[in-house]
This record gives C-alpha cells, structure tokens and sequence, in this order.
C-alpha cells in the first residue's frame, strides 16, 4: 500500500529550501542523488565553492555530453567540470578537508533520522545487501552542518524521522535540519522543532506522518 | 644509476607472489591501473589481499582480477556500483573476504604507513557497528576510535607523466588515491601515461616525489575503463 | 561573494588578541612572513603562544616579537641558531616557556590538527627525554609515543602567489610549514608576494587549496629576513 | 690537556670512507656539518639523491656566491641548489619520507656513540644550554641505516665510543658504523667490531682510546 502524497513541496522545491540556507561563501559538498540538485538552486549574489571527496576543490557543473573527461568526475562518479579557482589533492588531503572541520555544509540523503539527530543512510542492516558506506561517516563525523534531506516518508508510508533509527547508524547526533517534502524541521538539543510546513500542511497533519514527537 | 623506467607491465608485476597485499589506485574508474591489473592477472598470484576504494565494474580490470579467483580478500569503502557485479555474486557465496573501512580512514589509514605512523585516532564510526571493538579514547570530552595503519607490499597506482627518478604528475580526479598508496608500498608500480625527461616535470609540481615510486612503466593510450564497462568487455579478452 | 585579499597586513592581524596561539611559518629566514609578524608587533598582542620551527634570529621578525615580550611560550622545535640573541636571553631569564618538539613531531602534530586528527603515535623520541610522561604502546614489537594535535587561533604564513579564493603556491624550501599551519589555524593570514587572477593559478599545481586560507595580503616585496639580519636591523625599524 | 693525534684519517678522508659505502641509487640524508663533506666524496658512475628535510627531494650543490636565492636553503638553513628531477613538498611530508622509513642512509655527527647504537648528538645535558633538537630525533627514528661520521675521541681525549652513553640519548640502538678519524666501526648485536682501522692503528691503539669494549 503506497501512501501517495498529494500536497507537498516537490524535489525541487525541497532542493531550493535547502540552498536558500547556503550562506555566500559557504563550502559545500553534496551526497550522491537528490543532494546534488541543491547547486542549482543557489540564490543569485551567493558564491558557493563545492567540494567533492574524491579530490576537487572548485566542482562545476555536470560535463555536457560529449565533453566528458573519464578523470574528472565527482564523488557519484559523474562526469563533472572544474571552475576557474579550483584545486585537486589526493584523498588523504581530501578527507583532512573533511575531518579538519573546514567544509561547513554537507548535504545528505537518508534512511532515517532520529529526534536525536542520529543518522543512518549507509544500509538497511539486510544481511544479503552488499556493504558499502563510502565517505559517509568522514562526513557526518567532521563537517560543520549536517543538512539532510528525504522525502518524509518511504514509499510505504513509513515514518523516516524517528525516535530511535532501527537502522545502522552512520552517524550520532550529527544532524542539525532536516529538508522533507513536506516541512523543515531543525534538531536542537535532542529535540525536533518544525521550522517551517509545506504549504497545505500542519501540525497535525506532519505529526501524524512522523514518529517522533514534534515541537512547534 | 638511477632509471626506474621498466619496459613492460608483465615484466614491472613480475615478482608480486601469492598472498601479497596489493594496493590498487583509482576511485571507480578514474586513476584505476588497468593495464598493470591486466598484467597482474596474467601473472595469476592468488590469494591476494586487495586494498582498493571500490571493487571493480563489469568484468576488467580489478573486477576481473577477483573474477579470476585471484583474491581472498578486499578492504575497501564502497564495494558495489551500479555496475559492479563480481564482487557482490562472490561475496554472497563467501568465496571472498571484505573490510569495509570509510573512505577517509581508509586514505588516512594508507597514508599513515607510508608515513610511519602505526596509529591514528579518528572520529569516523563512533558509535556505529564499524567501530565495534576497536579501541576508544577520549580527546577533549569527544570520543575517537584508533584505527591503524594499512601497509602493503605492492601497489598499483596510474599516473599522467613520470620521469625516470620516479616523480609523478597525475590528471584531475584521477590522483585520488595514488599519491598515498605510493608511499604505503614496498613496492610502488606506476603506468604512466607520459615518461619525460628529467628536469622537464616542474618541481614545484610533482605531486609524488620519486622517493615513493619503485618502477615506471610508460602505457601511452591506456584502455578506459569505463569504455570498457560500457563495451561489456572481459580480461582476458573475449 | 568570496574576495580572501585584506588590503593590508595591519588590517590582517588586527583582530588577534591577548593570550592567542599564533602559528608563524617559515624554517629560519626561508618563508618567514615578516611584514606579518612586524604587522602583530605594531598590534601589540601580549602573552602570545607561538608555534614555529625556529625562534627567530637578529633582532627582526619572530625575534623582535620575542624581544618586544609579547609571547609568554613558544612550541618549537630549534630555537636557538648561530645569530638569534633573544630567545635565548630571555629563556635563560626564565622569561619565556620553552615547549620542545621534534621537527617532525612538530610538522605532524601541525598536520593532525588541520586533518581532524586529535593524536596519533610515532617512534620519535622513544626512549628519550622528550618522551618522559607521556603514553607509548607497543605495535608490532616497537613502542611509540603518542603525540597530540597543536591547533592554532592564527596562523601567519608566507607564500609566492595567491587568488582570492586563497588558493596558494609557494617558492622552493620557503614552503615548509606554509601548508600545514594554513590547515591548523581557525584563522589562518598569508602574504603573497603576488595575488593572481581566479583561473591562473594551474589547479594540478595548487599547493595550499583556498578553504585552508581566510586571509591574503599582497605585499609584494618582502623584506628579506637574512639581509635585515646581516644588516643589524632592529624591528620597530632603528 | 689535549690529545693530539699524529696517525688516522682526515676529516676528508673519514667523509670518503663513508662515501664509498653509499650505493648507487641511494636516497641520503646529511647532517649538518662534516656529514655535508660527504657528497663531495661519492664514486664516481653512482648516483644519489639528497634529502634535506626541511622540504626538498634532489638537492644539488651548496650555491655559488652571488646566485643565492634565499628561499632555496637546506637543513643547515645553507644556500643550495636543486638538481634536475627535483621535487619540493612541506614539511610533514618532509617527514613522512624520513619517519616511513623511505630515506635509505642517514649520516650525523655525535657527542657520543654506545656499544649499544644508542646515539647521543643532541644535547650535552648542560643546564644553562639552550635546548634544540631539530629533525635528528625523527632522523634516527624513521631512515633505514643511520651512519655516525665523528672524532674518534675529544678534544680532551676522552672516548665518544662508551659503553653507555652519559648525554641525553636522540635514539636508543639506532647507530649501524661508526666513521672515526681510526677507525669504521659496526655495532652488531650490541657489540662494536672493528671493520677497518687507518694505516698506523692497530687493534691495542684503537682500544686504548675506546672507552667501550672493541672486537676483532
């Protein structure tokens, strides 16, 4: 049975709320997905300086067909540019960037997010998955601000912001907002605080999607 | 007199035995050595314990190193892609061993034995099943988790140009892990796709100075992996 | 938008305070960024702690800062040297704390801060001195010390060219400690010898990237330390 | 009372006979002070490359009055050159060759020697000295074979060869030979064999100015 949302912000719009809180300047790295979205939405008058894990200070735009260059690609191993200003290093100078605490912002995707702030997106805990977790845990452990967005809920209507994850954590207490389809929603001392709703949503309505406790 | 230059890949992988720990470059297809993986699987050393970021794509390259058997065992941080498919069917039927280190532990981790450091404290995986039972300590009322240095006896690393006291320059995002698994090796092999003279890389600019590097060997127009993927090739040739 | 250039070295420093850690680059005069470091001697910041691998020499630069006592301690690794007259008076006065650190204690210790990395273990100084009090463990048979991360409030660092991003390139042996103590620093301030257009600086060949970097002068023609030394200068200008 | 030596080695000679015992292809680390003098001495058809730690990889010749360039210096803060095929780099990586154990030959003088390796050349415990230790801790630490070019005995005769060294140590059982203005000494297993003495020594001379038991 597949709860479909019918009010709602859309994956762009979640994309755009995210920017708007891309301060001019910011250092950014975006996850894989729906994370990567958010660079096009940049408020103009904003300078923004994307770093992806695998070596590039300085990412530009997605490479236009065509112009791919096979050892230029980001973290998602897409096909990517440089900007004038960039930098490359290798991946121990990379992830210094990351665990120094000199990225302010990183954008991820996730499975669940608890009232705590604890993070899992990495696996499912399945037994016959295939274990992977990447730059994951580097991230959440050292960038400054931990941004996640997801849909609200999974496709079976399952509650994604809970009170304790059930699944294998990448990361405790690491995030500070939460961008869904449907509201955004800041994690302060433990405790989830609905910034602001989609239009057409309230209170009661978000609460009754998520299983953790709300605050207003 | 110092000439690191070998003629060939069979030749520069010559000597890797059985049971060797092999570092392999590249992160997804971009810096992977293909050729001297190609070579290596020419050879047919077993029982090889791999340390790459990723497991391999379609059926070259790393991918067809492990489909080879020549593999026991992986550390790596993301062992599956979209495209990958060796590694996971072996991994399900246990015929191969996984460590699965974050990304950044695991560039750390490799620097840190080419740097002589035996151990390091890091945040990454506190508080998640990937730290479970390693050592803890508290710095300044946060919690790290001392994670340790990965040496190997070879490594496989691509590069853009090299000359022949071994300094190195690499191209764009394909540096990634090369610089650091050159200085974790015994034995650093680089396919360079340039061989200069001496002098003409700028020394404010060698990204691996030649002290890291053991062997050279110059592959000119190296496969693309990618392409490969794309072309649903296999090694050995099919 | 993101513009890193401070239009003058007073302007740069004006902000660090009494009791701040100051990191200053350069391995005795070689990248000492001296137009910085008189800018923090016009400021007047007292009761600083200084980390730098020399202790200054003659009478200018790391030695006039030293000899105006604005710096209660200084973690170095060589502080004495055929021509530094300061330091050592004052040291054998007691006026001054010494924290002694080897060179490449030092350099490491620098580095693990700007990587997020609270400690790690080396063989250096085991079974010295320089190791009394302090935790070892035993890996593989040989004991190490474990050392700790020195992070900075400030760095000031010399480099040849900079972009507003802060991207930075330096010249020959004066990049020394230039690039970790960029890294280490919650502030770090450098002057160029020459700030480039965004793009010209090659992106293979960026040595510092410019997220270590908060702040670039421009002064483009530095005074050489050594001359200034030879030549009995003292800072405040005599 | 000064012991003044009239038979042995010049301090050229002891420089080439530690020359002579550097291979080709070598990456070396000298001291600063007499272990420079040994670049001068390397056979002719080796090649070696010099490491001075302070940040370059392929040093050349000490710079010729006039043509110094202050930002080019080795470890002895000397104006140098750098060869073709040279690489810079910043100190922790400086060190990371040292410390990895990459740099093959470490040469360095002494206050003293013991029969042990232990090796002594940082500080003569003197209180009222200013303390300075430098790159020789991590030198001793991390290069594969450390060799020490030194006098064989004080100025006031006494033996830098000890049982145990009295001045504060820089590494404990790090030495390999000893280069003597008499002799070229192994330490093996914690015992000093004789490997060569000057034309003049003999085993019963050397012995007499050698604190530490000698073996043929």
């Amino acid at each position: 049975m597949e709860l479909k949302e019918t009010i709602g912000w859309s994956t762009g719009e979640m994309a755009q709320n995210v920017a708007k809180d891309i301060h001019d300047g910011a250092y950014v790295n975006l996850g894989i997905g729906i994370p990567e979205m958010v660079a096009g939405f940049i408020p103009e008058g904003r300078e923004v300086i994307y770093h992806t894990e695998n070596g590039l200070l300085g990412m530009g735009k997605v490479a236009e067909s065509g112009s791919e260059d096979y050892e230029l690609v980001n973290a998602g191993k897409k096909y990517v540019t440089a900007i004038p200003g960039a930098a490359y290093f290798h991946h121990a100078d990379s992830f210094s960037m990351i665990r120094g605490g000199h990225i302010d912002i990183c954008v991820l995707g996730a499975y669940q997010v608890s009232e705590e702030g604890d993070l899992a997106n990495w696996s499912t805990g399945d037994v016959d998955a295939i274990p992977a977790v990447g730059g994951a845990m580097d991230l959440v452990a050292g960038v400054k601000t931990i941004y996640v967005i997801t849909k609200h809920n999974t496709k079976s209507g399952g509650s994604k912001i809970v009170e304790k994850c059930s699944y294998p954590l990448t990361g405790k207490g690491v995030v500070s907002r939460i961008y869904t389809n449907l509201a955004i929603i800041d994690v302060v001392d433990g405790k989830l605080f609905v910034k602001e709703m989609a239009p057409g949503v309230d209170f009661g309505y978000l609460q009754e999607r998520t299983e953790a406790r709300l605050h207003q | 007199m110092i000439n690191k230059i070998i003629k060939s890949a069979q030749e520069a992988v010559a000597d890797i035995p059985d049971g060797a720990t092999v570092m392999i470059g590249g992160f997804g297809e971009a810096g992977s050595p293909i050729e001297l993986i190609h070579a290596l699987i020419d050879k047919g050393s077993k029982n090889l314990t791999v340390v790459s970021n990723n497991a391999g794509s379609g059926n070259v390259g790393l991918a067809a190193l492990i489909e080879n058997k020549q593999v026991s065992k992986i550390i790596c941080s993301f062992p599956r892609t979209v495209i990958s498919v060796v590694f996971p069917e072996l991994y399900r039927k246990g015929e191969i061993e996984l460590e699965l280190v974050p990304q950044g532990t695991l560039a750390e981790r490799i620097r840190a034995a080419g740097a002589g450091i035996p151990a390091f404290y890091t945040p990454a995986t506190v508080n998640t099943t990937l730290a479970e039972g390693k050592e803890t300590k508290v710095f300044n009322g946060t919690t790290y988790v001392l994670e340790h240095a990965i040496q190997a006896d070879f490594s496989l690393v691509k590069c853009h140009a090299a000359d022949k006291y071994g300094n190195l320059i690499y191209n764009k995002t394909a540096r990634n892990f090369g610089p650091v698994m050159c200085m974790a090796a015994k034995t650093s092999i680089v396919q360079a796709r340039e061989v200069v003279p001496l002098g003409q890389l700028d020394p404010e600019c060698v990204v691996t100075p030649g002290i890291f590097v053991k062997r050279v060997v110059e592959i000119s127009n190296p496969a693309d992996e990618s392409v490969l993927v794309a072309e649903k090739r296999r090694y050995p040739w099919n």
